[in-house]
């Protein structure tokens, strides 16, 4: 594949080709403008063959069989565990598979209350499991920025167990504001859970500046990694943190599967979430032993083809270039911005430069909704996403019922910011606002 | 346009002159209803009279286009009507939003709000659409409640 | 598509055809045979082809968009729910989607644990969940067949709440006993979770049987109908039961996605268990409301893709014929008993006759061990399964440290149990035993 | 057959005709481990000397001809070495197995251990392979963890 062109930037309209879907007409026979894929990212071919291959030659139940179509399945599965463990710098042993990243920060959740359930009711934990217990007066801390898959269950955790949920706020720039963040980590917290970029407002949190408060706590740091994981290279070794989520469907791989990512002891201190098959040591009548991790969390037939498909996603975007990926992004985002920007009566939520900043536009047009807006883009044939983006509390903090939302992604080009900057005015002039 | 047959003119001008608009007294009961996947919420108030006959809708809230001019069209339907035929309205209302695009709308009943037609082949907004008649739906069913309620 | 013979049976070697995996070959250069359904089964070219379209032509996140991809993913989404409901007898609203039937199992579970939590933390339980509430002295029953995900999620619950698990015992020919499930369900019992079908030994339960003690006692019903769905025809609204599960893998379907059903106003009663993204219907900082069932147990974005695999997969199980397979199963069961049972110091676990007894045959070999009978199985390249099959206490009961097992699906013949039988009479000449 | 390079003859030979199974006395730790998938189980006690020398391994248990015929030769192997020696065949055991094949097997080191080589190819059976050698670690694992705890 060359998927560069001559300066090393990416060859979009070569790689578009990989990407069926791009190549259709919606609404009124025009070519899809697809800028969506905070919400899911499109799938390559690659991506589609690997499953495919994977269900024609080796498919069987992964992990309980013995004979050959068993060993090949068994062999796929683990080999994708390896290769999406490599593309965040973690090992195999640190890779949980999960249907998705929403599952993966409930199984963390659960964690905190299945250990402190086993301590209410004397059945346990055992005593690598007592930093999951939750004790009265504790406290769970996030953010404003946070997706509702990382704030949900931890609002369910605190209902279950009477735990404390703190909000850490954010700037009216669109940043996390230190001050706050000071305030609400104390002796008491025993949790941080924050995203790692925005899927709103496209505002990349300083990590380090969060870790270290949780760690002069001893609280432990979930990240969510969702819409960063896929658009830039992550590293969990220099991230710090000790849990991590993200989703395979947004990174081009398939629906289906996401991953948590934690250090193997860690995952191992954590007491089981589903249960079930595979996931244990021995079963007697009345009571069991668990797996080691990532076993431990992986109950039931896996999702095998899907993890085939999300590792060669991870090829794919090796191949591609992580780093290419980033740049070609932020032209896009600067590009919307400026253009977006210029509209009179145009409010673009967050960061207005691309420092520390994703490629998630969010906006507001005066005197029309975001959802009229995104009507009037969709008869042109540009997908964006309108309304609060599973990120409500955030709208309500920014004063915006919801929200107009354009993200790119590697397959997208200039001449789409064009298109939506066009649209937008087109959709002003439809409704005579401003 | 294709769109066009979304955003008739006539939702365009209830959109922007809604009619019967903010909240009156008196009022049988009042419903709070919000649209979860996109967060626009609609109070909204019935006064319905001993004989059953809707005598004022009012309400208040954000919304899109759609549900805003639903809002002020549901009013321009309702309000003077028998209770009976109010709901024969929201019950052909229902089917038509329901129907995607293959519902014959009857005119003789929905009045003004066959302008809706055109909604229905656009799944993402019926909910739109629907969101002030269901709160009309629920006002009224909490109304008589109260008074089977009070009389049982 | 024909896929009968004149007789109305099934016309094996053309549906075979749908199947690319099955005219692979594995070991030594032998075609597959491929007699492992029971722990997955291989998909056909229209379940394959009918995801691809999905990621070619409609890909988009589900009930969250509103430009014409996120309508026509939703589209397919919902109408993939309406016909893997149709296919079981229930109403859309009445499936949840999960990743396996694990999920779905251990969903249940925790509604109870969730409920109970609450409860003791008097943060809700709202009146309607007051039913999935455990109070001290509660018990949960379940039978000696379970498979691991149907008696470990229990185990878990039980050590979680304080509540007492009990155990309905099967008799020598591998039944239900009728005089435990008397002695076990009694006013105390909260729940009754039990399998449809045994994964190991085939025997189909009589669940009317198990309804009417349960129903006597106010008890729920959970039924794991893993082994039944993909085999005969399951109608929810005849079998009486309350809650029942099953995965997409083993019934032709893809990987990742298994269902819960349950009627829509029980499954609005119980607590939510997965939250964040879509399933809400207010979120606020520090509480939410949930959204109504299916969605309330949907958070994330889900499995679209394998939605519309496993509908094509009902469809494709339809068109064929679901009683033809049940049919054909029996013989295929029948056959493997016969020859199987006349092989000496073969033991056949479960009962030996075909009634009330699906297309699981799991038997010992005196003097091997089962892994060392699939091993010389697989060197002919026939594919089965060895271990305890997920059903560890079920074969302690049986006094096996595991078996070897052969399991039918629609796309077997007559000549791969001939083949399975000489295969099982060569690895005891290999081994000399006996 | 293919299958034959598993089942070497050593294989099965030990398989029939276990050496040194059977629990025995004296012994520094007994431990009892599990193969998840399969069931099957062993009760392993090792006897360490003061001056490190392994003594005795004694055994009993259940399982598949290749997790049987693998205790055997480890009982035939580690008894009488030194334990580092020991640790030495264990080390090289554990490359051969997770070595799918492609690990040249040393006999110097492995002795009849190397039998085992085409266990390798098939990822199903290592497990099987490992059972009492894994088991036989910890033992020597815990003998020194106690031994430890009453120096320190
Ligand atoms: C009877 C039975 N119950 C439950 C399961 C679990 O299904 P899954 O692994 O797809 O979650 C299986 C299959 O593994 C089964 O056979
Ligand atoms: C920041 C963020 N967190 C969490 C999620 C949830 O991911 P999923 O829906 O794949 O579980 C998303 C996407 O929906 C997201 O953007
Ligand atoms: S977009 Fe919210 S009601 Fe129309
Ligand atoms: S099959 Fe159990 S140890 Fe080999």
């Amino acid at each position: 594949m060359s998927l560069t062109v001559a300066d090393g930037r990416l060859d979009v309209s070569s790689l578009r080709h990989d990407f069926p879907i791009l190549g259709r007409t919606v609404r009124n026979g025009n070519p899809l403008v697809y800028l969506d894929s905070g919400a899911t990212s499109q799938k390559p071919v690659q991506v589609l063959d690997a499953e495919r291959e994977f269900y024609e030659k080796h498919n069987a139940a992964v992990h309980r069989g013995a004979h050959l179509l068993a060993e090949e399945a068994t062999d796929a599965y683990e080999a994708s565990r390896s290769t999406i463990a490599a593309f965040i710098g973690a090992s195999a042993d640190e890779i949980v598979f999960t249907k998705n990243a929403t599952e993966a920060l409930n199984l963390v959740a659960f964690a905190f209350g299945t250990a402190t359930a086993l301590w209410e009711h004397g059945s346990g934990p055992g005593p690598d499991e007592d930093r999951f217990v939750l004790r009265p007066g504790d406290e769970i801390a996030v953010t404003e920025f946070e997706h509702h898959a990382n704030l949900v269950p931890w609002q369910e955790l605190c209902r279950r167990t009477g735990a404390v949920l703190r909000v850490i706020t954010i700037t009216e720039g669109g940043r996390l504001d230190s001050a706050s963040l000071a305030a609400v980590i104390c002796e008491r917290t025993r949790v941080v859970a924050f995203t790692h970029q925005s899927n709103v407002l496209g505002t990349v949190l300083p990590v380090d500046q969060v870790v270290a408060a949780a760690r002069a706590v001893g609280a432990l740091v979930v990240l969510d990694a969702c819409q960063s994981v896929p658009h830039q290279k992550v590293n969990v070794a220099e991230l710090g943190v000790d849990l991590l989520a993200f989703s395979g469907h947004k990174m081009l791989g398939p629906t289906g599967i996401g991953v948590l990512w934690g250090r193997n002891s860690l995952l191992n201190s954590m007491p089981p979430f589903l249960t079930g098959g595979s996931m244990i040591e021995t079963v007697w009548q009345y009571e069991s032993t668990f797996a080691m991790a990532p076993q431990r969390f992986e109950a039931g037939v896996p999702m095998a083809a899907q993890a085939v498909g999300l590792a060669a996603a991870c090829d794919y975007l090796e191949s591609v270039g992580l780093d290419r990926i980033t740049n070609h992004e932020q032209e896009l985002t600067a590009l919307a911005l400026a253009e977006l920007g210029a509209i009179p009566g145009l409010r673009v939520l967050g960061p207005t430069d691309t420092d520390a900043r994703g490629g998630a536009v969010a906006f507001t047009v005066d005197g029309i909704h975001p959802h009229d807006v995104g009507q009037l883009l969709d008869d042109r044939g540009i997908a964006v996403r309108v309304g609060h983006h599973c990120a409500w509390p955030l709208h309500r903090r920014l004063d915006a019922v919801a929200s107009t939302r354009a993200s790119f992604y590697l397959y997208n080009e200039a001449s789409e910011v064009h298109a939506l900057a066009d649209g937008v005015r087109a959709a002003i002039k439809y409704f005579g606002a401003s | 346009m294709e769109v066009d047959s979304l955003y008739q003119e006539l939702i365009l001008d209830h959109y922007k002159r809604p009619h019967g608009r903010g909240l009156r007294e008196p009022f049988g009961a009042e419903v709070h209803h919000v649209n979860p996947t996109c967060g626009d919420e609609i109070t909204l108030r019935v006064d319905l009279s001993d004989d059953d006959v809707v005598r004022d809708v009012s309400y208040d809230g954000q919304g899109c286009s759609i549900s805003q001019a639903s809002a002020s069209i549901l009013y321009e339907q309702v309000v003077g009507q028998s209770r009976k035929d109010a709901e024969g309205i929201l019950a052909a209302f229902l089917e038509l939003m329901h129907g995607r695009g293959q519902v014959e709308p009857n005119e003789e009943i929905l009045g003004d709000a066959i302008a809706f037609a055109g909604v229905a082949k656009y799944p993402a907004r019926v909910k739109c659409a629907l969101l002030s008649w269901l709160a009309w739906e629920d006002a009224v069913l909490r109304i008589r409640a109260e008074r089977n309620g009070s009389n049982g």
